[in-house]
């Protein structure tokens, strides 16, 4: 049963990212990638993994679809048709994955409790958790306690992440200086043609 | 003022329990799925809500930009500064069994520490960066 | 036939993660490149998950009175929590690279944006 | 407290960050930012006396012994690398000031500390940790903050240059995590003493190959290696001056390291240079760097852009140092990064003063800087000359070690390839040099020689380049010994 | 003060009087003052050294050991004492000579011309001093960097131009052939010191030995073998002292002293004599010593014509180097000082020229014997050194440079020597035969109104001139100290 859920996700989360890809109305696309992250919540689920499930439809489907609507809502939502199929990219991305698809074949079979993943570090944890730090999701005592310091940075992350978009938008006005930075030498050093609004010279 | 008010109605009523609920999943996390970043999310996603039903002026009055960068920088620091506690009581930095008598309970409370850390920081950065985002004008062309 | 079968899995995550690399990368509009990004790194978690996953397992949260229970492998699922926070992060900043570009040359399409550089 | 130095090398800036966006005044935040990296300095020169006359440090975070917990281990090489990028950050700073208050609008200067502390706390972390998914956490951090800082030059180009730098760099992280997954899937363990220990058992394996290949471009997007270097440039041009200066000589440097001990402590070098022969992919890459990057450089009319074509081409006599896996080889690479940094350092904030006088650093805006800013010019042409390698320079240095590694291996021409490489150093920086000694100042007379605030620190890296050029008994003597841990001979 | 601290003293005290001519930059006079005394007190320093060297100490100093085996350090041995020698007294004289020209042909930015010059003999005398070739490079590239500005004094674009080739082809040499031979002999030999019989013995096959010493050869620009010799005549952009001492004595020398040290102390004679390449490089030289003298006959222009001339002459003891046996050194070793005391005069010569008349072509030079008959009577004397007849100084050099090739059983080479005088006796004393015999040029006013260059010109050539003779007559001090080199 779960493997048959399992593939159904799978294909339509494939029929989804396919879609992201073809599609040039901005709008559509973020709403695609939101409905990707909740495909994806479902099937952490189904792995097992609800935390993380939890997070990434908090996260995926709905911080980031926010952000992209907002910034849509900036910018505008209409996409260019690309202009020719690009082989190069191609090139990359079949390399890429076949290089993947060559490294999975000596991957560990999937689901099985004899992969190596699964006898090193983990028993331990779930062995040992509970007892020591009194928690018994092994998932929080892990994140925040064996590996509280790894936590730690991803707070630090999102803070960067702040100080990122403040810089670069904080203020409601646009940007003073946008232009080249020599113009203020009088365009002395012109280095972009790109004229002030009005144009000079 | 006008065909919206169910919206905010709804709102209003949805808000609160929005709340209780990050504060049900930040307290649940040691038992079930959810912790400090989740429950931030949502602590987050009510004042995104009311920021969209309300207007973000609104918003801000409620909730002040200095506020949400206050809690961003203060979660952040509030999950260091457990680790640097845990070195002045002599222990390696989050070692949290040296905050209580015995090791497991100096875990429950280091690990309370560092998810309220990070349910502030990632409640702060989190409006905050909505703010940024929704307090932009459009660029015309 | 099974092993088969539990490759087939990760070959479709890497199918996933390859249609977002390829959006991000062959895509000339920066929010769709964003939006590519996020695809692939989603799908890379996936992959973590599908690695974490013990066929009967349960999710790691400690049943009080029962032995003999397996449980799923958490490690994935903590490096995950954190992998999602980082993508949220690139995407935060990204976007905000974005507006401003919007603003500074009007457009968000890589191949004007390298029109207006060009002519020096 | 001695015993906490390798997490207080990180955790004290990381504290600083918060702290620095809470002050909200300009000169506070950047009292601050300078604070945390002089205690970063001081504990890397703490820390790397520890480790050259005791030994490597290992600190369990948490008190959980690895592989549970998250180690930090300092050895030779990381200590090195923290002294760099620590060291850069101390001098970058006071010359920030000045510097930020001019090209950054007010209201963004306490953020902007903000980023650069974070920018170093996270390149601190990177190289101070045991952890291959710390690592990626904390490359993530220096990441973010490098985009954001990046973008707020005063062209507009560096926007486009910062989004280009995070979609490469976004890319290069993902790669990074898919192999430290294929990694883990593996061996169940994310330490990398533990790794080093239970990947020989897997070399027959196709994943771990792959999982190598993934970390290695993963790598080297980060650090730009040719043909991976095409945000480089753009980044380094446009950004503010304060930011170029300390990114070039710290960012990709950690990569480097990055590279080294992925390379070296995690696979080994046996099955790097063996099984999957990396130096036959390292080595011409890094040549055609040398080469094609110098050559670039020679025809580019912007002088940042110029050095930043220069530090891809230097980029690679870094990783060709790695690529020939011997002692001389590595400790010359790792001795060019730090000399690099040093160099590159120096040019950049020459630059920099440049820019605060003149407003620009296209070629002929230096036309005559020889005579009205004397100093800057200086320090130009000594910095410049020790890019090129002259003697009594750290150039030299880091040449000599990489041309006596090539032909220890009877790699003759690669030697030559090396020295070539210097002499078109030559074309580009003298290319600069004789505008500004040999044209007339243009403009009405106005450009005077930078304030003292911004000399000061130039000088001190310039001098650096100097010291460190006529007494390598530290820096070569560190480089070997760090070498040799890496690639486990003698000690 | 014992030897030790003379030879630092040797390379410190040019750096302090170009200290000191950048902080009298303001008063000529106590500018020139100071160049005039530090060069003085080099001379004294220097002096003091021969009689320690002649004993046979070998008085040394480290400044600091850069990496572990590679030291920055100074020793006095005979060879370089005499290079010392003979640029620190010319330094003197020269600036003497400068003192009149400068200010005769008001040349701007005296100061900085002054302190480079300074800089320039400082890194002569660290070259000459290097204890190994780690030193000698770094003070080679740094004579390089420092004339630079010299020769592109005059900073218009042709001067610009000449800079480039002077810069290019001396860094191009240095940097990818002497520096990658250095490099190899250290990773051969594990040293870099400079040590009687040559260290690389015994390291390697003849075959690397041979690259090795082709690199060294042709990667001496400054020796200027051909076909890296172009940088020379570029250089003659610069104001006359500076192609004087620098590219007649300092720079040059600075070149094939290098290569005597390296086939003496870095190769050994003994090996040296039995690789391959040795002749065949020999052969290069001599090459570059009849092409040098051809080109020289086709150059109107003065200090081309005695560039080409110094070209020529470099080779000769290049040659003499690579002859491999003692009289080839002696003989190489005594023509250093004795090509630079005769060159140094015609250089002196042109420039005395310039000042007065502004003339630089040999064409134009009709005539003016007879109002410049000092100028013209040591010109003459120098070209007699340099073509290498009695009465003057080069004469020696010459017969030792025979007796080598004689004993390395190379007649050709001896064939060579003598038909290069015979070129070199034409072109160059062409010029003095023209300014006394020949009638004024064309279009040129006629001689009234043109006397002498200043006084101190004046008496600086005829110093030079006369130190020429005296080498003739007296040249057992130089020949004694040459020969410490190559004990029998």
């Amino acid at each position: 049963m779960s493997v048959v859920v399992d593939i159904a996700l799978l294909a339509f989360l494939a029929v989804t990212a396919f879609a992201v890809m073809k599609q040039r109305n901005l709008f559509a696309v973020a709403m695609l990638s939101g409905i990707y992250s909740l495909l994806c919540a479902a099937l952490y689920t189904m792995l097992d993994a609800v935390d993380v499930a939890f997070t990434e439809a908090a996260v995926g489907a709905g911080i980031s679809t926010v952000l992209v609507l907002g910034t849509l809502a900036l910018v505008g939502h209409k996409a260019k048709k690309p202009a020719r199929p690009r082989l190069l990219p191609l090139f990359v991305v079949l390399i890429t994955g076949g290089v993947m698809v060559y490294g999975t074949l000596d991957m560990p079979p999937f689901g099985n409790a004899d992969n190596p993943a699964h006898q090193h570090v983990a028993p331990r944890y779930i062995e040992k958790s509970e007892e020591e730090t009194d928690v018994p999701n092994i998932v929080t005592s892990v994140l925040a306690s064996y590996r509280g310091y790894d936590t730690m940075g991803e707070t630090n992350v999102i803070f960067t992440a702040l100080v990122g978009v403040l810089l670069l938008i904080a203020t409601g006005e646009q940007s003073r200086r946008i232009w080249s930075a020599d113009e203020r030498n009088g365009g002395v050093f012109e280095e972009s043609s790109e004229p002030v609004e009005d144009g000079h010279g | 003022m006008d065909d919206r008010v169910i919206l905010r109605v709804g709102s209003k009523i949805l808000i609160p329990f929005i709340l209780l609920f990050a504060l049900y999943v930040q307290f649940h996390g040691d038992f079930g799925p959810g912790g400090g970043f989740q429950a931030g999310v949502i602590f987050a996603a009510a004042f995104i809500l009311y920021a969209l039903v309300f207007g973000l002026g609104a918003a801000k009055a409620v909730l002040p930009p200095i506020v949400v960068h206050t809690c961003a920088a203060v979660g952040v620091m509030i999950y260091a500064g457990t680790g640097v506690v845990t070195l002045l009581l002599g222990g390696k930095f989050l070692d949290y069994n040296v905050l209580a008598h015995n090791a497991a309970h100096g875990q429950e409370w280091g690990i309370f520490s560092v998810e309220t850390g990070v349910l502030v920081t990632v409640f702060g950065v989190m409006v905050a960066i909505f703010y940024a985002f929704a307090g932009r004008r459009r660029a015309e062309p | 036939m099974k092993e088969v079968l539990g490759l087939y899995n990760y070959w479709i995550v890497i199918g996933l993660m390859m249609i977002g690399f390829y959006t991000m990368i062959s895509r000339g509009n920066l929010v769709k490149k964003l939006v590519g990004l996020s695809i692939f790194q989603t799908s890379v978690m996936i992959l973590y998950i599908s690695m974490g996953k013990i066929l009967g397992g349960t999710a790691p949260i400690i049943i009080e009175g029962r032995e003999n229970v397996v449980y799923t492998n958490p490690i994935p699922s903590v490096l995950i929590l954190t992998a999602i926070v980082v993508g949220v992060a690139t995407l935060a900043v990204g976007l905000a690279l974005v507006v401003r570009i919007k603003e500074a040359y009007g457009t968000i399409e890589e191949d004007e944006i390298h029109e207006q550089d060009d002519v020096m | 407290m001695s015993q906490h130095l390798p997490v207080l090398q990180v955790v004290v800036p990381l504290l600083a960050a918060p702290l620095a966006a809470l002050v909200r005044r300009p000169r506070l935040s950047w009292l601050v930012a300078f604070l945390a990296a002089l205690w970063a300095f001081g504990v890397a020169v703490a820390l790397l006396h520890h480790v050259l006359s005791v030994g490597p440090i290992s600190y369990h975070i948490g008190d959980w012994a690895p592989p549970w917990g998250i180690e930090y281990r300092v050895d030779q090489v990381n200590a090195f690398v923290l002294l760099i990028v620590s060291g850069i950050a101390a001098v970058v700073l006071p010359y920030a000031r000045a510097s930020v208050e001019w090209e950054i609008e007010n209201e963004r200067i306490p953020l902007f500390y903000t980023a650069l502390i974070l920018c170093m706390t996270g390149l601190l972390g990177i190289s101070v940790t045991g952890d291959v998914f710390n690592v990626f956490v904390f490359l993530e951090i220096s990441s973010l903050s490098a985009y954001a800082l990046i973008a707020m030059g005063q062209d507009r180009r560096a926007l486009t240059a910062a989004y280009q730098y995070l979609i490469m760099g976004s890319v290069g992280a993902t790669f990074i995590v898919i192999g430290i997954g294929l990694m883990y899937v593996m061996t169940g363990t994310l330490n990398m003493a533990d790794l080093a220990q239970r990947l020989p058992a897997m070399e027959a394996n196709r994943t771990i190959p792959v999982a190598f290949a993934f970390l290695t471009v993963g790598i080297s997007l980060k650090l730009a290696l040719f043909p991976l270097h095409l945000w480089l440039p753009n980044a380094y041009a446009y950004a503010p001056s304060t930011v170029t200066s300390f990114i070039a000589s710290t960012a990709t440097k950690v990569a480097v390291y990055m590279l080294l001990r992925f390379v070296f402590t995690v696979f080994g070098a046996a099955f790097s240079f063996d099984v999957m022969n990396i130096d036959r992919i390292l080595t011409p890459l890094a040549l055609a760097a040398i080469v094609f990057m110098s050559l670039s450089a020679i025809y580019q009319p912007n002088v940042k852009r110029l050095l930043a074509y220069s530090s891809v081409a230097q980029i690679g006599y870094m990783v060709l140092g790695i690529s020939l896996a011997s002692v001389f080889g590595v400790a010359a690479g790792i001795l060019h990064l730090f000399n690099h940094a040093l160099i590159k350092g120096a040019l950049f904030m020459a630059m920099g003063c440049v820019m605060y006088r003149v407003g620009s650093v296209r070629i002929e805006a230096m036309a005559g800087l020889g005579r009205t800013m004397p100093f800057t010019m200086a320090a130009f042409v000594i910095g410049g000359l020790s890019l090129i390698g002259v003697p009594l320079t750290v150039g030299f240095i880091s040449k000599l070690y990489l041309v006596r590694a090539a032909l220890e291996q009877g790699m003759w021409p690669v030697a030559v390839l090396v020295l070539v490489g210097s002499l078109l150093a030559v074309i580009y920086v003298w290319k600069v040099v004789e505008v500004a000694y040999f044209r007339q100042p243009i403009g009405d007379g106005s450009i005077r020689e930078a304030p003292l605030s911004l000399l000061l620190p130039t000088w001190v890296l310039v001098l650096a380049n100097i010291w460190f050029g006529v007494d390598a008994k530290l820096t070569a003597g560190v480089a070997i010994r760090a070498a040799q841990t890496l690639l486990g001979v003698g000690s | 003060m014992t030897p030790s601290v003379l030879v630092g003293l040797a390379v410190a005290l040019p750096l302090v009087g170009a200290g000191l001519v950048l902080a009298l930059g303001k008063w000529p006079n106590a500018r020139e003052g100071a160049t005039l005394v530090t060069g003085v007190a080099l001379f004294a320093t220097v002096m003091g050294l021969l009689g320690p060297v002649r004993s046979g100490l070998r008085p040394s100093l480290t400044l600091v050991e850069v990496v572990p085996g590679l030291k920055l350090g100074f020793q006095a041995e005979p060879l370089g004492l005499l290079f010392a020698l003979v640029a620190s007294f010319l330094w003197v004289v020269t600036s003497l000579y400068s003192i009149g020209y400068m200010r005769g042909h008001h040349e701007e930015h005296q100061t900085r011309f002054y302190a480079f010059f300074a800089f320039s003999i400082a890194s002569a005398m660290g070259v000459a001093f290097s204890a190994n070739l780690f030193t000698l490079f770094a003070f080679y590239e740094a004579l390089t960097l420092c004339t630079f500005p010299l020769v592109t004094h005059h900073g218009t674009e042709e001067a610009r131009k000449a800079g480039r080739v002077y810069l290019g082809i001396l860094l191009t040499t240095s940097v990818a052939f002497q520096l990658l031979a250095i490099i190899w002999t250290w990773q051969l030999a594990g040293t870099l010191d400079f040590r009687p019989g040559g260290i690389l013995a015994g390291t390697a096959s003849k075959g690397v030995l041979s690259v090795l010493l082709a690199l060294f050869v042709f990667g001496v620009g400054k020796a200027a073998v051909m076909p890296f010799h172009r940088w020379l005549p570029a250089a003659m952009v610069a104001p006359t002292p500076v192609s004087a001492l620098l590219h007649a004595v300092a720079v040059v020398k600075a070149g094939v002293f290098t290569i005597l040290k390296v086939s003496v102390y870095v190769f050994g004679l003994d090996v040296l004599g039995t690789l391959a390449a040795t002749p065949w490089l020999a052969w290069a030289a001599a090459a570059t010593i009849i092409l040098a003298s051809l080109v020289a006959f086709t150059k109107d222009n003065l200090k081309a014509r005695l560039a080409y001339s110094t070209i020529s002459q470099l080779s000769y003891i290049v040659l003499g180097a690579l002859l491999a046996n003692r009289w080839g050194i002696i003989g190489g070793g005594m023509h250093i000082a004795m090509h630079a005391f005769g060159k140094i005069t015609l250089f002196f010569g042109a420039g005395a020229v310039l000042v007065a008349t502004h003339e630089t072509e040999i064409s134009r030079m009709h005539g003016l014997g007879r109002t410049m008959p000092i100028t013209f009577g040591a010109f003459f004397v120098g070209a007699l050194s340099i073509v290498g007849v009695p009465p003057a100084g080069g004469a020696w050099s010459k017969w030792f440079l025979g007796l080598g090739t004689l004993e390395a059983g190379q007649i050709w080479l001896l064939a060579v020597l003598m038909l290069s005088s015979l070129l070199t006796l034409v072109y160059l004393l062409e010029v003095p035969a023209r300014a006394f015999f020949g009638k004024p040029a064309e279009g040129r006013a006629p001689v009234e109104g043109i006397h002498e260059a200043p006084w101190p010109s004046v008496l600086a050539l005829t110093i030079t001139a006369v130190a020429t003779v005296i080498l003739f007559v007296h040249p057992g001090p130089v020949f004694d100290l040459v020969s410490l080199v190559v004990p029998k």
